[in-house]
């Protein structure tokens, strides 16, 4: 499998590590936010535990830790392995960068 | 048709022309009071247990291609009970206990091959941990022992003893585990249910669930039509998700795949299974005498059933690291199956939010040992609403109650089990 | 490491391809012929086959020598033990089998007919006993009747200890075919990458013509071809081309291609893998053709070529007709009968009788008479001699029959006639023959293009596969892609290569296809010549016909389950020459098309591997790096005994002359820090340099206590959890600025925690300014520790820095001056629970220090000690590692729970909530010690209620983490236990079934020694 | 009080030992050095700070680092590209003093880290580099993808290493200058003088001038 580094270009996969799906948001939880634990804990399980896990094309995380150390994230077809589109996560670069998913 | 040694001379007299089929073809029926989707091992000896211990004959199992070819037909064929964590070790050795029959059960020859395996270490810790898992099993009434470095090279003289990158200090050795022939694991459920009055309906794909005003499962849809049941169980290892998802569930699961390669065969030259501590490589001698290995996930979310080279490579360096010998011996096939691996490793056997619909998933790169014992208690849920007292630990909601059962600590990370 | 000096392993193997009795006169090459084949007749090479010894000539393969020398029987199949001759001239061979060479080079199931001839080359047959020629296991033929497709699942079942006793050791032994080397392989391998736009698989005249179109046009190209000469079928069957002879034409391509420095030729080099993204892997037999590998050379390299499209020009491989007798020695493809004679100058056969239902194999008539033999029928059950053909009847005065051969009679040594079945009338007549030449049609060599799980497509007019949905950027041409016809070949691959070029971009001029005949081809197909005796469709496996419709019969309808059933394509030529007629076989006997019962899957590798080219120099030592500390080299040179903790290598004990065993050392290095000084490199922790404005409040998230409260010139001992709640990592993490803070991880998981740190940067919270570099390798870390660590230092740090409590109190840290001009980052932590600091210098200083602390603390005995002694210093003190750290405790578990901040949202704050990871009954950690002081404690042993009996009920934890105290003068240990610190002060039970243990133990606090930390803080 | 002396120890101490290795013929084909005494800053921008942090390097260096993998000649120091808005500036470690300024230079602006310890600099040339390289290295080093003064952040042997092609030879072969964890140092070098010893390899010792 080769990948497109949007900093460094086509590499092979050995050079990254997996991590999953990038659907799932982090909950946004704050102390005394008034909202009950079960919930915030519902939430987070969802977040942790729960997986569309489809078989398409899916965003995902993908670490180039041989590389740029850059988190990118990538379209790729989970029943061809082809990749549609590799993009940098939020905060790769410098750039100024809302919180992730914001 | 019983099958022994005098039925076969007794058919080749005749040309053989007098063998019938091993399991019936038949059409579907309308309604069955159970229905199992998935052809696989855990499938059919769900419905062969449905039948012969819960006397629920009025089953079918749906099978999308053929029989077997899903992971039951691409796994790497080793059975064994060491397991380390409550829930898990009693019931691998239920499994392991059923495999000591099953050629009497089943009157099929799946050649369980009880010819151990040896877990390698090569650091301290990793001996304590072996320790530590040893002895669970002992305590649990499963066989084990512990090899230190001289026992070891007394079992396996022809491993790297000289020049490893890693020295092999010792092994965890459960003589009872071993291999088994996958495929006519497959076909002695087949014949046996068959026998039991199941249907086995192969190229009968389920594309979606009939549901009633309370939302409850009373049927499939299916690629030959709507089959009506009374309940519905799952056990579609690799398509776990995908067929959850008809029924609106996500699962704490995601697939992955994983390899596996088969040597040319050669003349017996391995004992019983090995499996390097320090790198990614198992081995057993299949009786047709190909070496059977393996190694980790290639990684990422995969449908393929198809892998890439780095793990290939991988692979074979860790055998080479360990088993310098087997250099020339040439690799003569590579396939992957689709895992469904769990968050925490661990399989999944309840039922579900759904109301008729029963859920046995999570199997990650080790439920072919489980095939009899999955069998028997997803047979048990569907037939008394209940767990089966050695899967109560194997429950669907675990995840939100932070009772994981992870032998590996690896945490929600499937990729790392 | 020793790098690898070639000479050293090669040592292993006694030099045994000398042993070919250079004395003893050969046997004559008695079916050579005097042709000019492409062989060189100035290089005789002698060999020895089972031990004969023959001469062959440098251009030979090994099948082709034995072919001059007349020999038939080479081996014996799977199941039956029948006799077994050579079949093809390629790569498919599923027959001629052989042992390559001895002892810790032997090699089983070698294809002889791809294996290069070389002098001394020695191979013997294989799965035969005591010899080929009578071979005891050939009585297995006896039970044939029984021993059909199926028959192991319905027997051997009783008695049920029988199985592994008797029944399965005596399958094993049977099965297999060759016996591989017991020792470890003696050469090297290695692998490579390449990358390329345009990648040609098969030199033939297809991929000549994909190579030139291509490289003309500009492209890089790589043109592959598993066969030591490149040409394909142009060297068995000729042929015109553009008014050249087809050898003339070969040169003046090759010529051209070798011309174009963007095209690269890689012969000895076949295909085997398509992987994704346009990966390929292919295997280069570098040294197969020579005894054994030059000094420096390997034997054979992996290339992974990564090109943005390939050509596949493989050819196609001609498939058997299945009937009675097919397998004996002699029978062979018509194809292989005109390599033999084409290019290698050796004859199959005297009286050769060619049976074929397609016109191509009519060409073999031209080509044994002309080689001076005779062709002494063709059978061909069309009843119509192909008009291209008639001209050869006349000539040489042909006997044409129409039908088919229904039995082949003979003994080991081969064919002695044959039975032809007249089509129309049914008659039999019996025909002398000594090789009978087959050719059922032509299968295109569709599995690369299918290892993507494509699905071929069939086409009627040529009986066949072709390629279907081949994997993205891959291309089909010539007779891989069904073009059976050498112009059609020509143009086919000229237009694909100049595609793929155009596709990559390429501006050049492809020029002209080269231009040939399209030389008529029909074929009316013929599976199966139904009769009695046994007709073999895998030769290899022993698969029968009658085995086929048995697997139907018994409901086995799908060829995946056909194949699994009978074994068939499961040998090592993976069914190159059988499945197609398996698969027709089926579907005639379950009333459904050849499509529709369809193909098994294709897999890789195309052809096999040998396991040790994919290690290639990962194997052995260097399986994997090795990473060393700065004073790696120092230690060495002190004696240290070194461990793997990872990929590092690390001191464990520094053992002394005279002391008996590791014990003895590891407590002598504890007592020297206890009541001295001792020093330590902890350099392999995991240290990150963490910057920016928001680098406190990013701490904060990553750790379960606060960070962005730590004042300047002091450090913290940190937390990390999963966001599933459970422990990651700890460490200390010092702030040296404002916005700069040097954060340390353990050894084992420096890699793991620098990529989550990077993922809480970059995806979680990429509004915050931090910045991260991995500073492991940047600094000599050494701790120093004992109640002398103080005046050690002082010794070596500027006079004016003050060490004192007050100028440099617990978890201070600072920059500080050493004497002789190094600057040092100085930590005041203690891992031993002695007064110790930590002392950091660029790793270039990492020798030197260690030097200059010997030299510094001489005064005080200064002592360096390793990982044993600083495991024992953390259990006796009661720091939970690795062993507790084992991805299932929470931080409450390990006694750390008070650390969790309730005043901020951390990674794994919510998750560590759940109801089991709060339980009251979690297992947790305590100290333990057995009541009897002479006992020793074991890691792994369980805990169990005093008294108890052991079970499932009664395992209460285990021990994680033991140690020879000399302090408390005992063996102690680390433990997870049920509802532990509950429980201090109980005697508890100690069962270690493994090691045959049983004895009681304490429940007591996990800090064993100076509970009170007085010693650490001076 | 005694006397401590700072003898610097480079992490190829052992591996590397001076000399001709491998096939012996007419032509050495690979020529495998160790540059010594190296001056390496990991300079990464600041969060929003990346024009900031091109004009500090502007000043300081006279060129502007390289936004794509690449190298920049500047004063007193090469400059690498190491990923997304950082860089690294190389330079022999006699220039360190022109290094002093350099956190005044980028206050605010980026964080630097010093990692002239934290790699070691190995430089392989002749002939048949590239045939070397081809065995641990997966990029495609040919003229057209990799010219002089190309640069790549990779990994060899499973960890990760910066590449960079200098200028070619007085003889007209590429050279490629590779930083690797000096750490793991040690066993690179065996693996890629391993690789080369077929081609017959001359190893030695370099300074940085
Ligand atoms: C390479 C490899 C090596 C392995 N090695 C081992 C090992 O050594 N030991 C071990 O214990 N385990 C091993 N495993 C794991 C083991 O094979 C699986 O866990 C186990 O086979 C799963 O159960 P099963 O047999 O029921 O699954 P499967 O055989 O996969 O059965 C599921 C069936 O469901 C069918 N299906 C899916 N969707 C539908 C639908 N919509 N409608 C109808 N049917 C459907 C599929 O076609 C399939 O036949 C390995 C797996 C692989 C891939
Ligand atoms: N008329 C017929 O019935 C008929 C049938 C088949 C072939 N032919 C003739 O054969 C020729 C076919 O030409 P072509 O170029 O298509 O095929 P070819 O058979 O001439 O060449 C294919 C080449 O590919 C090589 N190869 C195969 N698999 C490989 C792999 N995995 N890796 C590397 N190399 C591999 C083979 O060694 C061979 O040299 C034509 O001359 C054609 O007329 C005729
Ligand atoms: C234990 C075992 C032994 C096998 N032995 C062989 C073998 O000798 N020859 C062979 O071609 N394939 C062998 N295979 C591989 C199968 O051919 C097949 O590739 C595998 O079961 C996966 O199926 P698939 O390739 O059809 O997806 C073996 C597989 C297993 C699990
Ligand atoms: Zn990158």
């Amino acid at each position: 499998m080769r990948i497109a580094c949007p900093f460094c270009g086509e590499r092979e996969n050995g050079e990254f590590t997996y991590l999953g799906d990038a659907a799932p948001k982090r909950p946004n939880f704050v102390v005394d936010g008034g909202e009950s634990p079960e919930r915030i804990e519902d939430a987070f399980y969802d977040y942790v535990y729960l997986r569309d896990n489809l078989a398409g094309v899916m965003r995902e995380y993908w670490y180039h830790g041989g590389g740029c150390r850059s988190w990118l994230v990538a379209e790729r077809n989970t029943v061809t392995h082809e990749f549609i589109a590799v993009t940098a996560a939020p905060g790769a670069g410098a750039a100024s960068a809302m919180r992730a998913g914001e | 048709m019983k099958y022994s040694i005098f039925s076969l001379a007794r058919a080749a007299l005749s040309g053989h022309k007098g063998w019938t089929r091993a399991w019936r073809d038949p059409a579907p029926k309308s309604r069955y009071d159970v229905v199992i989707i998935g052809g696989g091992g855990h499938g059919l000896a769900t419905a062969y247990f449905l039948a012969r211990e819960y006397g629920i004959r009025n089953v079918a199992v749906l099978e999308k291609g053929w029989i077997g070819s899903g992971n039951a037909g691409r796994n790497t064929t080793i059975i064994r009970s060491n397991y380390g964590l409550p829930g898990n070790t009693g019931f691998y050795e239920l499994s392991m206990k059923l495999w000591e029959r099953m050629e009497q059960d089943l009157n099929y020859n799946t050649m369980v091959s009880q010819r151990g395996i040896i877990n390698l270490y090569h650091s301290d810790a990793q001996r304590d941990a072996f320790a530590r898992r040893g002895n669970t099993m002992r305590i649990n009434g499963i066989d084990a022992e512990l090899l230190d470095a001289v026992q070891i090279r007394k079992e396996l003289p022809f491993l790297n003893y000289d020049n490893a990158r890693f020295p092999i200090m010792g092994g965890l050795l459960q003589r009872r585990a071993g291999t088994a022939r996958h495929d006519a694991v497959v076909w002695g459920y087949a014949r046996a249910a068959n026998e039991g009055g199941v249907d086995i309906i192969q190229n009968c794909e389920v594309t979606g669930f009939v549901r009633d005003a309370k939302g409850k499962v009373t049927g499939v849809e299916t690629s030959r039509g709507r089959i009506g049941a009374g309940k519905v169980g799952m056990a579609v290892a690799g398509s776990s998700s995908r067929v959850a998802a008809m029924a609106g569930l996500r699962l704490p699961i995601e697939s992955h795949v994983l390899q596996a390669f088969v040597s040319e065969a050669i003349k017996p030259l391995i004992p019983g299974v090995i499996t390097f501590g320090a790198g990614h490589f198992y081995v057993s001698q299949s009786d047709k005498g190909g070496l059977v290995f393996g190694g980790d996930l290639d990684g990422y979310n995969s449908y393929a059933q198809r892998g890439n080279m780095p793990v290939m490579e991988d692979v074979c360096e860790g055998g080479m690291a360990i088993m310098p010998m087997i250099g020339r011996v040439r690799m003569l096939r590579q396939w992957g199956g689709i895992m469904d691996m769990s968050m925490d490793g661990s399989p999944i056997i309840d039922k579900t939010p759904v109301d008729g619909l029963y859920l046995n998933a999570g199997w990650c790169y080790g439920g072919f040992k489980a095939t009899p014992a999955s069998g028997l208690v997803f047979a048990h849920l569907l037939a008394r609403d209940e767990a089966h007292p050695e899967a109560a630990l194997f429950r669907l909601d675990r995840f939100r109650r932070g009772a994981m059962i992870d032998e590996k600590g690896q945490g929600a990370q499937p990729n790392l089990h | 490491m020793s790098g690898y000096s070639q000479s050293e392993p090669l040592a292993r193997t006694a030099p045994i391809e000398a042993n070919v009795r250079k004395g003893a006169k050969p046997a004559s090459q008695s079916h050579r012929l005097p042709g000019d084949g492409i062989i060189d007749r100035r290089s005789p090479l002698q060999f020895s086959f089972d031990g004969k010894t023959m001469t062959g000539f440098a251009g030979d393969t090994l099948a082709s020598a034995l072919v001059a020398n007349g020999v038939k029987l080479v081996g014996r199949s799977f199941k039956y033990h029948r006799p077994r001759g050579i079949v093809t001239a390629g790569s498919e061979e599923p027959s001629a089998l052989v042992e390559m060479r001895t002892g810790a080079r032997r090699e089983p199931n070698t294809r002889a007919t791809t294996q290069e001839l070389y002098d001394g080359l020695i191979a013997n047959s294989q799965n035969r006993w005591p010899s080929l020629r009578r071979d005891l296991m050939s009585i297995n033929q006896l039970f044939a009747p029984i021993f059909v497709a199926g028959f192991y699942y319905k027997t051997f079942m009783w008695p049920a200890r029988f199985w592994e006793a008797i029944y399965e050791p005596m399958i094993r032994r049977a099965a297999g075919l060759g016996k591989s080397a017991e020792l470890p392989d003696p050469d090297h391998y290695d692998k490579a990458w390449a990358h390329c736009d345009v990648l040609v698989v098969g030199a033939g005249p297809a991929g000549l013509s994909a190579a030139l179109a291509a490289g003309r046009a500009g492209s890089r190209v790589i043109l592959v071809e598993e066969d030591s000469l490149i040409g394909g079928r142009l060297l068995s069957d000729g042929g015109e081309i553009d008014g050249l002879d087809a050898r003339e034409w070969l040169r003046r391509a090759t010529r051209e291609l070798v011309s174009l420095p963007n095209v690269r030729i890689m012969t000895r080099t076949a295909l085997f893998g398509v992987y994704d993204g346009g990966t390929y892997a292919a295997l280069e037999r570098v040294s197969d053709n020579v005894a054994m590998p030059d000094r420096h050379q390997v034997r054979q390299r992996i290339w992974r070529i990564v090109a943005r499209r390939s050509v596949v020009t493989a050819g196609a491989i001609e498939r058997p007709i299945v009937f009675s007798g097919n397998d004996r020695p002699g029978v062979m493809m018509a194809s292989a009968v005109r390599t033999y004679v084409n290019r290698f100058a050796a004859l199959p056969g005297k009286r050769v009788a060619l049976f074929t239902n397609n016109d191509d194999g009519w060409r073999t008539v031209e080509t044994i008479e002309r080689a001076g033999a005779h062709v002494v029928a063709v059978i061909d059950p069309r009843h119509e001699v192909p008009v291209q053909y008639q001209r050869l009847v006349d000539t040489y005065d042909l006997r044409v029959l129409a039908g088919v051969v229904s039995d082949v009679k003979g003994g080991v040594d081969g064919v002695r006639s044959i039975v032809v079945t007249n089509g129309k009338n049914g008659l039999t007549q019996r025909i002398d023959t000594d090789c009978l030449a087959v050719s059922g049609g032509w299968n295109p060599n569709v599995g690369l293009s299918c290892f993507h799980r494509g699905k071929p497509i069939w086409r009627e007019d040529i009986a066949a596969f072709v390629p279907g949905n081949a994997p993205k950027g891959m291309a089909t041409a010539g007779a891989a892609n069904g073009e059976l016809s050498l112009g059609a070949c020509l143009r086919d691959g000229h237009s694909a290569g100049a595609r793929a070029a155009a596709e990559c971009g390429a501006v050049g001029k492809p020029g002209e296809a080269s231009k040939a005949d399209d030389e008529a081809y029909s074929i009316t197909p013929l599976w199966h010549v139904k009769g009695k005796g046994k007709a073999f469709v895998d030769f290899q496996h022993d698969v029968t016909a009658s085995d086929v419709t048995l697997a139907q019969r018994e409901g086995f309808e799908s060829v995946e389950h056909l194949k699994r059933y009978t074994t068939l394509g499961m040998a090592t030529d993976q069914g190159k020459t059988s499945n197609i007629n398996g698969l027709a076989i089926m579907a005639e006997a379950s009333g459904r098309t050849i499509p529709e019962t369809g193909t098994t899957i294709y897999r890789p590798p195309y052809a096999p591997v040998a396991i040790g080219a994919f290690a290639g120099h990962h194997r052995d030592e260097n399986f994997h790096a090795t990473r060393l500390t700065p004073s790696h080299h120092w230690a060495a040179r002190h004696g240290a005994v070194f461990v793997d903790t990872g990929l590092w290598k690390r001191a464990q004990w520094y053992p002394r002359a005279g002391e008996k065993d590791w014990l003895e050392s590891v407590t002598r290095e504890v007592l020297a820090v206890r009541n001295g000084v001792g020093f330590c490199d902890v350099s392999t922790l995991g240290k990150v340099d963490v910057r920016g404005a928001d680098a406190g409040a990013f701490l904060d998230r990553v750790y379960i206590n606060a960070f962005s409260s730590l004042a300047v010139g002091k450090a913290r001992y940190g937390l990390m959890l999963r966001e599933d709640g459970i422990v990651m990592d700890d460490g200390t993490t010092s702030r040296l600025a404002e916005d700069h803070y040097f954060l340390t991880t353990t050894t084992a998981k420096a890699g793991p925690v620098m990529q989550h740190l990077e993922f809480c940067r970059q995806v979680l919270f990429p509004e915050l300014d931090v910045q991260l570099t991995s500073a492991t390798d940047q600094w000599a870390q050494l701790s120093i520790a004992g109640p002398n660590a103080r005046k050690l230092l002082q010794a070596l740090v500027d006079p004016s820095e003050d060490l004192t409590n007050e100028g440099f109190p617990f978890m201070g840290v600072r920059e500080v001056q050493l004497r002789g001009g190094v600057t040092a980052r100085l930590f005041r932590i203690s891992f031993s629970g002695e007064m110790a600091f930590e002392i950091s210098v660029p790793a270039r200083y990492g020798a030197a220090m260690a030097e200059n602390l010997m030299i510094a603390g001489k005064p005080y005995g200064v002592t360096p000690y390793g990982t044993e002694a600083l495991g024992v210093m953390r259990i006796e003190k009661g720091h939970v590692a690795g062993p507790e750290l084992n991805g299932t405790t929470t931080a409450d578990d390990l006694g750390l729970g008070k650390m969790m901040s309730k005043k901020k949202d951390f990674i794994g704050r919510v998750m560590a909530g759940r109801e089991a990871l709060t339980a009251p009954n979690r297992q947790v950690v305590v100290g333990i010690k057995p009541v009897d002081r002479a006992r020793r404690l074991r890691s792994g042993a369980h805990v169990i209620p005093k008294g108890a009996i052991p079970g499932p009920q009664t395992d209460q934890g285990y021990v994680t983490s033991v140690c020879f105290s000399p302090m408390l003068d005992q063996w102690i240990g680390l433990g997870l236990v049920e509802r532990g610190r509950e429980r201090t002060g109980e005697i508890v039970g100690i069962h270690d079934p493994l090691r045959t243990e049983d004895y009681e133990a304490e429940i007591c606090s996990p800090v064993f020694y100076d509970p009170e930390g007085v010693r650490q803080r001076g | 009080m005694a006397d401590f002396s700072w003898n610097t120890q480079s992490p190829l101490e052992r591996a590397l030992v001076p000399g001709h290795h491998g096939v012996t013929g007419t032509q050495v084909g690979v020529m495998l050095e160790e540059v010594r005494d190296i001056n390496l800053v990991q300079v990464m921008a600041r969060r929003g700070k990346v024009v900031e942090t091109v004009k500090a390097a502007k000043k300081v260096f006279g060129v502007e680092p390289p936004s794509t993998p690449g190298t920049a000649a500047g004063r007193h120091a090469t400059l690498i590209w190491s990923g997304p808005d950082q860089f690294i500036a190389f330079s022999a470690r006699s220039e360190r003093d022109h290094f002093s300024k350099l956190s005044d230079a980028f206050a605010g602006v980026a964080s630097l880290s010093d990692q002239s310890d934290g790699r070691c600099l190995i430089r392989i040339g002749g002939p048949r580099a590239r045939q070397a390289l081809s065995k641990f290295c997966s990029l495609d080093l040919d003229d057209r993808a990799f010219p002089p003064g190309a640069a790549a952040t990779t990994s060899i042997d499973h960890t990760a290493t910066n590449i960079w092609r200098g200028a070619d030879s007085s003889d007209g072969h590429a050279v490629f200058h590779i930083l690797v964890f000096t750490s793991f140092a040690d066993s690179l070098w065996h693996t890629i003088q391993d690789a080369a010893l077929e081609y017959g390899v001359q190893a030695s010792l370099a300074h940085t001038a």
